[in-house]
């Protein structure tokens, strides 16, 4: 069955859909990501401090390459098959190389709703994956002169708000504790599930938006954005089996690299790359990739990697 | 009760580009801005203001017709064309010129 | 002893009435009135699936025509008596012809502080009576060939903000089940009372600055806020006797005839039949009747419920 | 920098009618509008905004002479006796006459 | 369709003194007024909208001629020294001037 | 080592100092202060309906005391040794004389979670706190001939949002009673820590935003933010001695004193004494006095107190 967050997230494009005059508050869904991020961060943090952090270094490594190397991929798919002008070509490889803090929100909660455990430092993971991308994109639509350019959007990203609430909440994570955090757990541990449940009812309306400029632009973007995600998370899979994760972190890895982002990559392109059409990397990562893992992504990931593991071994 | 003319510009635009816009157009010499949240509707689409992606701001700056003349310059050719934005400027009397 | 939610109502009423400088952000009001719909709706979705749902077919057609009864009952009352122009009798009537949710969730509460049970399925009849009401209301107002007008409105009313958020919830209640909603739970089941605390305060905020409204149109509003949602409720209580409700499934039937809507039917009024003055409408039903139903109402329909019941058999 | 005047109409009303009413000066010659939130008092009240009933918007629309006209008279036939509202007019420079 | 001719007064200040600036602009002649929440910056730094106390509000005043100098007088002369304000007044052009 | 809460506030300094681009919506700020108003005034009600009421009335008048005494003691010293003009030196005496309802929410919490218990009515007190310094300050920058503004003074704070959700709160929970108010506990209390987190995240980022004032105004507002608080917990401390209170209580007491409003004074000082400049007393106020109680002064108070009560007896 459809896990309760997904059906959230159905009913928001069904409203969208349908033209409702539903409509979340911005304050509401600014609040929403605010507490999911700082509890992911926490949630991360604590395990953390459970880890030699050292071991976890090599791991942190090949991640980070991972980041590099994924729009590095997308990039010439998009400017030789979809035919599109550079520096969209170079944006969506940098929505497509990053990743979607709400995606990994919807894979951890599916893993937990499945008792299936998984290594739980990843949003480690979610904040070193965010940022490779956004300079490849930004390399890749103005050339390597951009050096300027490159050093300001990287300072914009890591005081953006996503990073510093991951980061925040990873450091008071891992400073605090488990047991520290019991006092604070009922605002953001216990209903997690349901605050992203209301911010998945957002995001389906936000993704309704999207389906218009997503018929403007044809059938590349909707294959683009079904078939990456798929090939990223294959990725993200060799590389969790190469790195020795249990089969719930490489569920959790393929989803990130499978997912786009929609919130720190949209902004940082608006910035360094402004002739990109923001419409159209928009459509494919929100409007495509977004519905496409939550709803069928994360479950095909998981029977990938099951079958994967049970082929080369891996726990 | 004396009063004195001067320059209102109105822009409408998106709104991740707020911190870059608001240093600029000082930088071309506004005193000061108003801004206010807002959404709306243009050449490039409906901008709903329910996401962070679309949201729109007002900004409304009071000053001397030359700093109208070079602010409205430079947003023109520094955003006007990868941007979502519009920019309309209109008289305005106030009371105490010495502030704009 | 009042019910500490009520009690929060009439702080708001105070602070409204002394001119305080107390305000709820109205993106506060938004997020509540949200949270409060998808809960009832879910709960109500949940309690669906445990039914044989043809078994409820009868009492659901039962109730639409009450939905349809109490606007004819009140127009007339409210022509001749009150001597309101036609659009304003209408308007009224449809106020008064559906329901409003807020005193839904107070009845609900009510009961649940009293262990006292009802038939869980009740946020369907909620549904159910919304919409008649306004039908009838424009039909009163424009005449019969008004259906193009009845048509945009129906379809609007479906697609409002209560309609959409209460049929959701009911879907994902009715499909996810009980259990699979648990983890959604300590975001829109166990903080319910509490989230109806805060609105309810803010509603007290809204009626203390509808008094003055009251004040201008005279004694009839304030003696048609009171006598209608008594005689609506008998009806109400009438029905659920026939239906063979529980007391506790006649105390919210009786409820629901007697609250009238402050959401759902003043926008469509608005729409509808702009000539209707809503200062009129909503003076009467949020100024009076909400008020009176939460504090008093209530009360009073268990207490005839419970002697109805025992005089004519029922449990 | 050459500027073009064209005119800006102003519009507060109920918030509850925006989709009709956006439908509408669409369709009377508005090639875009901008809204924001605001509340207010006039002739119907103080609409304070703390709720669904009583909030307004405030659309601004920047348009031709005629089309200004043309949405200023639909108006006043078709909202101005039922609704709260108000709606002026005055005369701003644009620098893309083409976009209004 | 007839147009005439009033002033719009304008005026971004502190929120904290919302209820008695409302007050008194009432008593110096206006019939209504429109706020809309803002921030911005000007002489006595940035007010950011964050938190009760660097809140603005911009208030809209429509009004005839001599009204418009009286509020932008009584303002000049009772909040003008001590709080964050400013102040502009344009020309509009209104359909039913009865209304202001 | 530090409380998590006060994590949160470091953090939100960070992100301020840094020019993140991290913002809480205001409307999200509204929401916390009214949960933890709210949250307090019940609490405090709940305890003040297991006391004799009578018994109380001598403590209460004594803080009262404290309440005017405190900023005529701030006056002086910031009149000639700050050299400030009248009215500034008045202004900051009456933020100071008044407390700071932030930072009786961080000494609670910090407490709680050493299972330090202290007077359960302390909210009680903060409402007396709140009133008579703003009065002092008036007169000290007005003069007694001040009267008329006075009394309209006393009225606006009486009737501010801080006073009516304060005191509404202890009617409440007054009248309903721990027991009653299970009900709403997990939105009020359970989640109380979490909000206050949240708050001091928000509290933070507005702190940063002081410090560029607090740089312009020179040395002795930041040794004014420093030592006024310390010598105003003493009298605190003493006081708390001499009504017999508690370690715990004494602890709160002594905070409350130390404490420095940035809500309600601020918005009492700008309608009544429009003269004084806003930005000298939030700079010291929030920008050194509410970190310093938040990070250093209460552990501080704790340690005075301990301290004390061994030399002088008491429990
Ligand atoms: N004709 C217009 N009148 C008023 N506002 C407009 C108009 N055209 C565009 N806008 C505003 O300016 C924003 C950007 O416009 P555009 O670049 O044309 O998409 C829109 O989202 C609207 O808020
Ligand atoms: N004289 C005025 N100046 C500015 N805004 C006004 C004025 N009169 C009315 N308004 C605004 O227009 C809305 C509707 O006005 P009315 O139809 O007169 O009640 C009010 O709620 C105010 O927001
Ligand atoms: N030149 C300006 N243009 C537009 N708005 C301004 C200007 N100067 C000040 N403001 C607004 O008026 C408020 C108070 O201004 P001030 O009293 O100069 O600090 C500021 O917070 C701004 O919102
Ligand atoms: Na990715
Ligand atoms: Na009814
Ligand atoms: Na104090």
């Amino acid at each position: 069955m459809i896990d309760p967050v997904v059906m959230f997230f159905l009913l928001g494009i069904a409203a969208g859909v349908l033209r409702s005059e539903l409509r979340l508050p911005v304050q509401v869904y600014e609040l929403l990501s605010i507490l999911l991020l700082l509890a992911i961060g926490m949630k991360g943090g604590i395990e953390l401090a459970r880890q030699p952090f050292l071991a976890l270094v090599p791991q942190m490594l090949a991640v980070i390459a991972m980041g590099f190397a994924l729009p590095l991929l997308a990039f010439p798919v998009l400017l030789y098959f979809g035919r599109l002008p550079r520096t969209d070509a170079a944006s969506i490889a940098a929505h497509y190389g990053s990743v979607s803090v709400g995606t990994f929100a919807v894979v951890v909660a599916w893993l937990s709703a499945r008792d299936i455990s998984y290594e739980a430092y990843m949003p480690v993971f979610v904040v070193l994956l965010e940022i490779p991308a956004i300079l490849v994109g930004i390399v890749l639509a103005k050339g390597l002169g951009s050096g300027d350019s490159l050093r300001r959007s990287a300072h914009e990203v890591l005081l953006g708000k996503s990073i510093v609430l991951l980061v925040g909440g990873l450091l008071i994570g891992w400073a605090a504790g488990e047991e520290g955090l019991k006092g604070i757990a009922p605002l953001f541990f216990s209903p997690f599930q349901g605050l992203l449940a209301l911010f998945l009812l957002e995001m389906g309306l936000v993704t309704a938006s999207q389906l218009g400029t997503l018929r403007r632009y044809g059938l590349f973007l909707l294959g683009f954005g079904v078939l990456a995600p798929v090939v990223a998370a294959i990725c993200g899979l060799v590389l969790a089996w190469l790195l020795g994760l249990s089969v719930g972190g490489a569920v959790v890895l393929a989803t990130l690299a499978a997912s786009a982002s929609y919130i720190a990559v949209p902004a940082a392109m608006r910035i360094s790359v402004p002739e990109a059409n923001p419409a159209l990397s928009l459509a494919a990562s929100l409007g495509v990739t977004f519905p496409f893992n939550v709803v069928v992504g994360i479950p095909l990931y998981h029977w990938l990697t099951r079958h994967a593991y049970a082929i080369f071994g891996g726990s | 009760m004396h009063q004195h003319q001067r320059r209102l510009l109105t822009i409408v635009t998106e709104s991740t580009i707020e911190a870059h816009l608001l240093r600029d157009i000082q930088r071309w010499g506004a005193h000061g801005y108003t801004i206010t949240e807002a959404r709306g509707k243009g050449a490039r689409g409906v901008r709903e203001g329910n996401w962070e992606a679309n949201r729109n701001i007002r900004i409304e700056v009071v000053c001397d017709d030359s700093s109208a003349e070079r602010i409205a310059g430079g947003l023109r050719a520094h955003y006007y064309d990868n941007y979502a934005m519009i920019l309309y400027l209109s008289n305005v009397d106030v009371l105490r010129p010495e502030k704009f």
